[in-house]
């Protein structure tokens, strides 16, 4: 079980979000929701331990993620807004060692089955990673996705610049990870072909 | 008493540009930094009543 | 938490702390004037020629007190640094930030005084003595924190940032310290030393510390002033920044 | 659940950073070409005379692997700063100031240890020989790798700041002083006859100093500018 407890978080001297509690179930989604500039991102880099709150705490599993530390990274995936892949490396590459910094399995044939899985045809695996489309590289951080074995998974804008086709394997992954028993945090700005008794939304007020 | 003149005292016993000069600068650079947290501190004080 | 029956725990809020800091200014400043003013006195009307260095070793009236300032100043704000990082307190790195101006001030008074001893004593306006060195570079480490602050725009990350540079430095000045004095007794360069002769008068010795005492008190009456500018321009900036966001309750549902 | 053990962690960052060092190979290159070019300029500057120029050998020496290194500083975090590698870096379940010390070796391997390899070489155009030149090799090698670590930190400060590389060699340069003084100092008491063991101690004690303190302040320096 994931939960906040009266967090609040700014940027800079601004003020984006205040008592903020919510709980997230094994098998559940919450979605942040909020217009540009409402603290969705931030909102989520508190989440992964990479901000500090201004108050209030984070709890996983009851215990504050500040004692937990690497326990706790050791439980998330996180997508941000920035892709995390090296463009001078290839898609397989750059998943191999993520993979492999992740403590996944990360042999070749692992990964290019995940590739294929976000619909990466294998004529892209082999190509530095630089001469994809913006939409090819986010489905190459996606990616990740189908290798991580974490309970918890945080990812922001996961369906932006992505095709149809694209958004309904992400959604079909993100239910297979739910009815495992996983947890999602997500923010986003469209609404999730998912079960409505699985998700929960945060809206964030500008 | 060592000075027999104002003029032996300014003298320094030939050494009067090195002394005088290292005093000088120290007063000269202590008045400025005063001076300058003072006008500071009155640039903060007028736009805090321009807030209020 | 009183001591002497004062509400210490209530000061330690900028808010409170900016009206306590106003009243203590004016004490430091009259102490400052009065004890430099007897120092001074001390130092040329007092203290004897001396039968080496003639009168030009009255200049250690400034130089000593200004270079043992900028090595205080020093490890007082990286303590506050260290304190403002340990306990995540915003106080303290206002202190720290105001400090670093007036620090930086008195290691330039010290390498210039320095180099005005230098002249008549050795023969040269620089030396490459192990103290004057240390000085310099904690000069470039001074400027090093001032920039670093100046550069970065979000204040937390600049209060925090230039912390650490400011406890990594506490560590190297006195590393460089004792590698140029090394150094020195590798060159066999001309073996000088800052520190005057052997037999100081005591009246002379007075004189230093007298006028040590007054840079303590010109500090912390120039530090306290410019923390205080510290708080007021944040709290300005905070207050805008309220403005800005009008709307600050996440509703859950 | 799964967690990489360190050894793996450390492996796999670097080898990413080695990996992409060969993609870039010109980037290499280029830092070695800046050491043989600043080092080359000098006897044109000071004259051809050997006493000369074993004299200032050291100095002018090590100087350049400092500014060879402080040039290649901005290469250390800011790229993964920009493509977002560092974030997912900072979320490894392993000690950060480990994944550092990962970093500024690949680092030294592309920077610094093409330096020490060819400073044999740049010895010879200043007259050194024999026993000062291999001084002068070991006491690089036992110097650059305190260079890096100590560059990390100032590059993690001054990360993703306007004129940070301006900024970045006047944080750093004050803490370079000590490793230059023992290394410069160990090929002069070489070629004075003194005999080194004492300088080349003492840049291993530096070496060690930081091996214990700048990884953990860069990780610390990291945190704070990711925030």
């Amino acid at each position: 079980m994931f939960q906040t407890v009266a967090l609040s978080g700014s940027r800079g001297e601004r003020l984006l979000f205040s008592d903020v509690s919510v709980t997230v179930k094994p098998g559940t989604l919450l979605a942040v929701v909020g217009e540009n500039g409402s603290g969705k991102t931030s909102f989520l880099r508190m989440l992964c331990g990479l901000l500090s709150p201004d108050g209030g705490a984070i709890l996983w599993q009851g215990e504050d993620i500040r004692q937990l530390k690497e326990l706790y990274t050791a439980q998330l995936t996180y997508v941000g807004h920035l892709n995390g892949i090296k463009d001078e490396l290839t898609p397989v590459e750059n998943l191999k060692l993520s993979a492999c910094l992740a403590g996944d399995k990360s042999s070749g044939a692992i990964v290019q089955k995940a590739l294929e899985a976000v619909g990466l045809g294998r004529s892209v695996h082999r190509l530095p990673t630089r001469v994809l489309s913006q939409g090819q590289k986010r489905h190459v951080a996606l990616a990740r996705l189908w290798l991580s074995t974490r309970p918890l998974w945080l990812l922001d804008e996961p369906f932006a610049s992505l095709d149809t086709a694209a958004t309904s394997y992400l959604t079909q992954r993100l239910q297979a990870h739910l009815s495992n028993g996983g947890m999602v945090v997500i923010a986003t700005h469209q609404e999730i072909a998912l079960p409505t008794d699985s998700i929960q939304h945060l809206r964030l007020a500008r | 008493m060592q000075w027999g003149s104002p003029s032996e005292f300014w003298a320094m016993g030939g050494y009067g540009l090195y002394v005088w000069t290292s005093f000088g600068a120290t007063a000269l650079c202590m008045v400025w930094e005063v001076l300058a947290v003072w006008r500071r501190q009155a640039a903060a004080a007028v736009e805090r009543r321009d807030v209020a | 938490m009183s001591f002497m029956g004062i509400n210490w725990f209530k000061y330690s809020s900028p808010q409170a702390f900016h009206p306590l800091a106003g009243k203590m200014i004016p004490w430091f400043s009259a102490a400052a004037l009065a004890l430099i003013g007897v120092g001074l006195y001390i130092g040329f009307f007092v203290a004897p020629t001396d039968f080496q260095q003639g009168d030009a070793y009255r200049i250690i009236f400034v130089h000593v007190p200004a270079a043992w300032m900028s090595m205080f100043l020093y490890v007082i704000m990286a303590a506050w640094a260290g304190i403002g990082l340990g306990l995540n307190a915003r106080p303290s790195f206002m202190m720290a930030q105001a400090i670093a101006p007036t620090g930086a001030l008195f290691t330039f008074l010290a390498l210039l005084t320095g180099s005005m001893w230098g002249k008549p004593t050795w023969g040269a306006w620089w030396v490459w003595d192990a103290r004057l060195t240390s000085e310099l570079i904690l000069l470039f480490q001074y400027i090093g924190i001032i920039s670093l602050r100046a550069s970065i725009d979000d204040l937390r990350r600049a209060d925090r940032a230039s912390a650490v540079f400011a406890l990594v430095g506490v560590v190297n000045v006195p590393i460089i310290y004792f590698s140029v004095r090394w150094w020195n007794t590798l060159h066999q360069g001309a073996s000088v030393s800052m520190t005057a002769s052997p037999k100081m008068a005591a009246t002379m010795v007075t004189a230093m510390l007298v006028m040590t005492l007054g840079f303590w008190m010109y500090s912390f009456a120039v530090t306290l002033a410019r923390v205080r500018c510290v708080i007021a321009e944040r709290e300005r900036q905070l207050s805008w920044g309220k403005n800005a966001s009008i709307q600050q309750v996440a509703e859950a549902r | 659940m799964s967690q990489p053990s360190m050894s793996e962690a450390l492996r796999g960052v670097v080898r990413r950073d080695l990996l992409l060092a060969m993609r870039h190979r010109s980037d290499v290159a280029m830092s070695v070409f800046f050491v043989v070019i600043v080092a080359s300029l000098f006897p044109l500057g000071v004259g051809p005379e050997q006493a000369v120029l074993r004299m200032i050998a050291s100095g002018v020496l090590w100087v350049t692997a400092l500014l060879a290194c402080l040039l290649s500083l901005g290469r250390l975090f800011t790229a993964d700063y920009l493509d977002g590698v560092l974030e997912q870096t900072l979320l490894i379940p392993q000690p950060l100031a480990v994944l550092v010390v990962g970093k500024v070796f690949a680092h030294w391997v592309i920077s610094g240890l093409p330096v020490v390899l060819l400073s044999p070489l740049l010895g010879l155009q200043f007259g050194l020989s024999g026993d000062s030149l291999w001084v002068l090799t070991l006491s690089l090698l036992l110097g650059t790798p305190t260079l890096s670590m100590l560059g990390a930190i100032g590059a993690a400060l001054t990360l993703g700041l306007r004129g940070s590389g301006l900024l970045v060699a006047l944080l750093v340069l004050p803490l370079f002083v000590p490793v230059l003084i023992f290394g410069a100092g160990a090929v002069t008491s070489s070629l004075a006859g003194i005999g080194s063991e004492a300088n080349l101690s003492l840049l291993g004690a530096c070496f060690l100093l930081s091996l214990a303190f700048a990884p953990w302040a860069t990780a610390v320096a990291l945190r704070i500018a990711l925030e």
